[in-house]
């Protein structure tokens, strides 16, 4: 049987019952560790991520410090138990590419030149994989940063968009991105409709490109309020402890 | 070096405390911190334990794959222990392969197991020297503040109990529940300045210059037992440590692990 | 720190030159260097080609072995790409395993050969389930001045366009040339100052914060896309980018891979 | 066939002829290699190994000295050869966990403080192997650190005590390791019966334990007079060899 | 089938019909890289290798510097697709070796006392590999150095000599390496006589070695006029280029 | 630093006192020192020999597990020959995988066995293209004065002379003696200041420039030499040093391992 006979789309509805434009459930939890300087829960339908923020602290060893700004670094890695067959620990070329690619949607929003010659680290740990880990590494980043306190000038909300059964789709789940023709994960500063992250694979014609694009903006600006609300409740929180 | 200080002065506070009768957060010497222990987080997983003891946070996934037995038990399931010391959860983990205390950790836990014959590994045989069930316990650790064995045998055990064997996943028929023996339950107790303090916090740990791990089967008996830092240990004070490991045990089996 | 400030003068002399409509090499904002394909320069490896783009120059060797399919693809061979960015190349390139900047080279490459199907994997089924042909693509580069990724992509295409399948070597019999039904085509271009230029050289490269590789393919559909770099790019600017992969793409692959 | 149902008593003695609290013999020989500031080679029955001690030397790399003290490193290694399937060379994760115990079984009997930014270097190598070589590893290495001249509160002895057919009988060979029900490696400075390494596998009752490790006591204080005794008569000829 | 007997000779000729003293064709582009400070293609029958030279640069780390002089370090590589069953990437055992003797075949013509604490790097890229691949990669070797402008005594110039069908002949192809009886791979300062390097596998009178050696010296003066010939060939050009 | 003054005053002494016609240790130029061969020391291993050569210990270990056949010589028994400059043999050994002195030791002795055809390889054959028997000789260094070279060949050809085939712990028949054809030996000499010297101690290897192993067989064949080091050697001086390798060879064959 070929892949691309499954039908993934029945009655105008996904398999799960979404529409094409429609998120999976979100769920935001800021401050959930203690050792980290800012961490973040973020759960996208069946993906469970951590993300947690250390820094700015020394940079070792000295010889990549870089004198005018802080380095940023970056480590996407997954638990073994978090996919189908188990994943042997440690990074993989995926894992390392990924964590490239959210680096790098992370860093135009940050201001790296308060702090020279520091590291900041994010680690972002999957728990549960259900499509869309890198998305929901990044938003959970964003929102651990600045839990952090590290000083950024926006947040970074990021969503896949995808073709199944020849749609272009919001956020594919993982049957859908085992069995769509394209993915497409996208990270943007909502705010300014700046794209920070750009992949794809699979086919895509120029007009559902652009089309996926405005799609990815319009969900990145929906997770963007999320993140903001997440970040507020911690904050009054805070606030409230510190009253109390 | 400021740093270094502050360690100093912190494991004095520790300390003299201590010698007053007092733990830094206001537990008795052989009292836990809070436990909470969350079965099937992880639905990707067979078995999966969320396990918090105090702000100690330790995830623990069980998977299990069909695989090749080793030549001298070929009747035999297989378990692989395996803890990540990931960097999130401290400022002093590294990333990279696991370290000596990530390897302690992880052949801690599993002795415990594997010592008390938990699984019936017999009963994971698919095939006689040819396919046996591999049972893969992975520890993650997401927040350090101390006692992290306790928390990760907890895990252990907590998931085990509660796993299933994903025959159907691989066409195969059989059993569905994992044949779970036995409950062993690691305490930890560590020695400040002559006394004994069980679950001790990530400033007690520091403090400490010796700890024991105690692990300890519902039946009373030992399965497992390491001690580690750099002091040594009377043997009166090694049977104090029993002592308190297999009272402390009983009353985790009892509260988190009977269903 | 002498090289860094020489550095930071040659990125603002590449900026200001932008500024004022001109490049460092005297090219237009969208015109590629001189570029040469040159194929079947290896006889050990099943398809080659070295790619010169300027001076970058990148060889690709194409090598076909038998092995076990994926699990889930028991009638599908198997693409392997890897890239090498030896130390020969490039002062910036330090022996060792493949860091992110090579994982990243490869990955590109290989998605898009992936996403357009180029290669009819199911014609590389020799038996199912048992036996398969394994396409490994190995980028090696052998001069870095800048934009090694469209030329990889491209050394990678010509070589599997003349690759042939060596079933003799091992015995098999069947078709000798590899099914490939597409040509993708890698253009990258960059934004410098508000400005988008495709093919940067070393210089510009550096000076450069955003980079994005469309990769698109005979019918003008796009199968990859990459963005690299530490700052943002705007939609419209996006948009730009793709216009001109699209059609820089099909001149490319009118000139060096149409036969 | 079940692994416990193998008769390893038989007439009140154990396989090899032993009783149950009877040591396998013993052999040290201090000095034996010319490189090292200090080396013991320690048979156990079928067990040889050698300890070497190097040091106190300059630790580098450096960021991994400590201002105060010495810093002690120990590598329990295998050779190859010295079991009976072929050990792939280089550590694996026994080896690692040994050398912990093991660095910490010597560590409270070191006078670290004398040379602080130093490195204490201590090599095991198992030659032959037949159970119990990392407590062979903790006697030479006790002998080649004092041999070394590194000075020492106190020796330390190890020994370990096992469960065999239901009894507890002091230092398993490999035949009764792998058949029996239960193992305990203990490390003691003799003279102040303190405990510096303790580990168990398998099951024992309380009562077994605490008998277990009065019988590693007495053990260990036998192995301790031993050590002394090879120190004393390497020093005694080093004297001899100094007048002559 | 016995390896040994396969004839290798035919007529007093070998199967790709040369003497027994006869160098496959050899051929020489010196400068072929932009970004390398010297650089060498060289062809030896199927062999193509190039060679790359960066220094003297900077030495790091640093606790590898030499106080005296400069370091050579020399990195014998094989792109994967050089060989009939593709070569993983990465050192193995072999080119670890390899790298070591064409290190200390070069060693002994390099002024390294001009640039103490810097390093000097020879990269040896083997493109297509037909038996013969260190020797050709220490000639590139050899004038990528004098490219570069890297202080020599002389140029060093390499070639093996085999044994096949009880002959000793000259610088063996794959196939006459494969069933030949022994291979002797020799580097030589042409000039001095001098050898720099000199490895023997398989069996060998003494009176066929001492045979062998000379007619690699031979070989290696007809090899240094080839590359004397194409540095001179590439130093007129510059100097044409230079008036331009 | 003062370090690295004491070696070159070392060096000038070794070099003058060998201008003056002597050697550190009294012996002459071609004469070894002290040797000392001891077979079977280790039970574990199917062959083994603890050689000394001075104060430089080499303890090596021969074991023989069944394993399969390269694809190339399906009737062959396969040899793999590791060398462990493991730390306690040395303040100049580092723990860590093999560098690039044990690649070359193991190599070195390696071809020396395999260059003359010293294993006939085929009669280790078990089932043709399946299972033949795999001859791992391990060389473990535990004292390094000088000269590993040929004490690690001499204990690898005396633990194969001695060495048998555990047809028995395999479940397997056959003949039990290893089938050895040849007895290759090592003799390493260096050049200083115009003098060549046979078997060099510690002192003698690192005031040398250079280096010549040359294995020689029972018939006065060569089978393996190796040069090494930073300088060249004359014609003459290779011929003379492979002359002292021949003869050296006889003695010490005859001494040590004529049965």
């Amino acid at each position: 049987m070929k892949k691309e006979e499954i039908e993934l789309i029945k009655d105008g509805k996904r398999l799960d019952g979404r529409g094409f434009e429609e998120l999976r459930p979100i769920k935001i939890e800021v401050g959930v560790l203690k050792r980290a300087d800012g961490s973040c829960y973020f759960e996208l339908g069946d993906n469970k991520v951590i993300a947690a923020v250390y820094g700015p602290r020394e940079m070792h060893p000295r010889h990549f410090q870089d004198a005018k700004m802080a380095v940023i670094k970056y480590r996407y890695n997954m638990a073994p138990f978090s996919v189908d067959d188990r994943k042997r620990p440690g990074p993989d070329r995926r894992s390392v590419e990924i964590s490239k690619v959210s680096r790098e949607a992370l860093d135009p929003v940050i201001i790296k030149e308060y702090y020279p010659k520091t590291a900041i680290d994010v680690y972002v740990e999957v728990l549960q994989s259900d499509a869309g880990t890198r998305t929901a590494g990044i938003n959970a980043a964003s929102v651990a940063l600045a839990a952090a306190g590290i000083p950024m000038k926006d947040l970074v909300s990021s969503v896949a968009v995808g073709k199944i059964n020849g749609e272009v789709v919001l956020d594919l789940n993982a049957v859908e991105d085992n069995y769509g023709e394209g993915d497409m994960p996208v990270a943007m500063v909502a705010r300014t409709n700046t794209i920070t992250m750009l992949q794809m694979d699979g086919r895509f014609s120029q007009e559902e490109f652009e089309r996926g694009l405005k799609l990815a903006a319009t969900a990145c600006s929906k997770i963007y309020e999320l993140q903001r609300t997440a970040l507020l409740e911690r904050y009054s929180e805070s606030i409230g402890e510190g009253e109390a | 070096m400021g740093f270094e200080i502050m360690e100093d002065i912190r494991k004095d506070y520790v300390y003299d405390l201590i010698g007053s009768g007092k733990r830094v957060d206001g537990r008795g010497f052989r009292e836990y911190r809070a436990i909470s222990v969350e079965r099937d987080v992880i639905k990707r997983a067979e078995g999966s334990a969320l396990v918090k003891i105090g702000e100690t946070v330790v995830l623990v996934g069980v998977k299990l794959e069909p695989g090749e037995p080793f030549s001298d038990a070929p009747n035999e399931g297989v378990i692989m222990t395996n803890a990540e010391l990931v960097p999130m959860a401290s400022p002093d983990f590294e990333p990279g392969p696991p370290d000596e205390n990530s390897v302690e950790l992880a052949r801690v836990v599993d002795r415990g197991i594997r010592g008390s014959k938990t699984i019936d590994l017999e009963k994971l045989c698919i095939e006689e020297g040819e396919k046996v069930w591999m049972v893969f316990i992975d520890i993650h650790v997401l927040d350090n503040d101390g006692n992290l064995v306790d928390a990760a045998a907890l895990g252990a055990i907590a998931s085990l109990l509660n796993a299933h064997i994903p025959n159907e996943k691989y066409g195969l028929s059989g059993e569905s529940s994992l044949p779970i023996r036995d409950t062993p339950v690691a305490v930890t107790t560590v020695e400040i300045g002559g006394n004994i303090l069980a679950d001790p916090n990530l400033y007690e740990e520091n403090a400490a210059t010796s700890k024991l791990t105690v692990i300890s089967n519902a039946d009373g008996t030992l399965s497992g037992m390491q001690k580690s830092g750099s002091d040594g240990l009377k043997e009166e004070e090694v049977a104090e440590m029993v002592e308190i490991g297999i009272e402390k045990a009983g009353e985790i089996r009892e509260r988190y692990l009977v269903t």
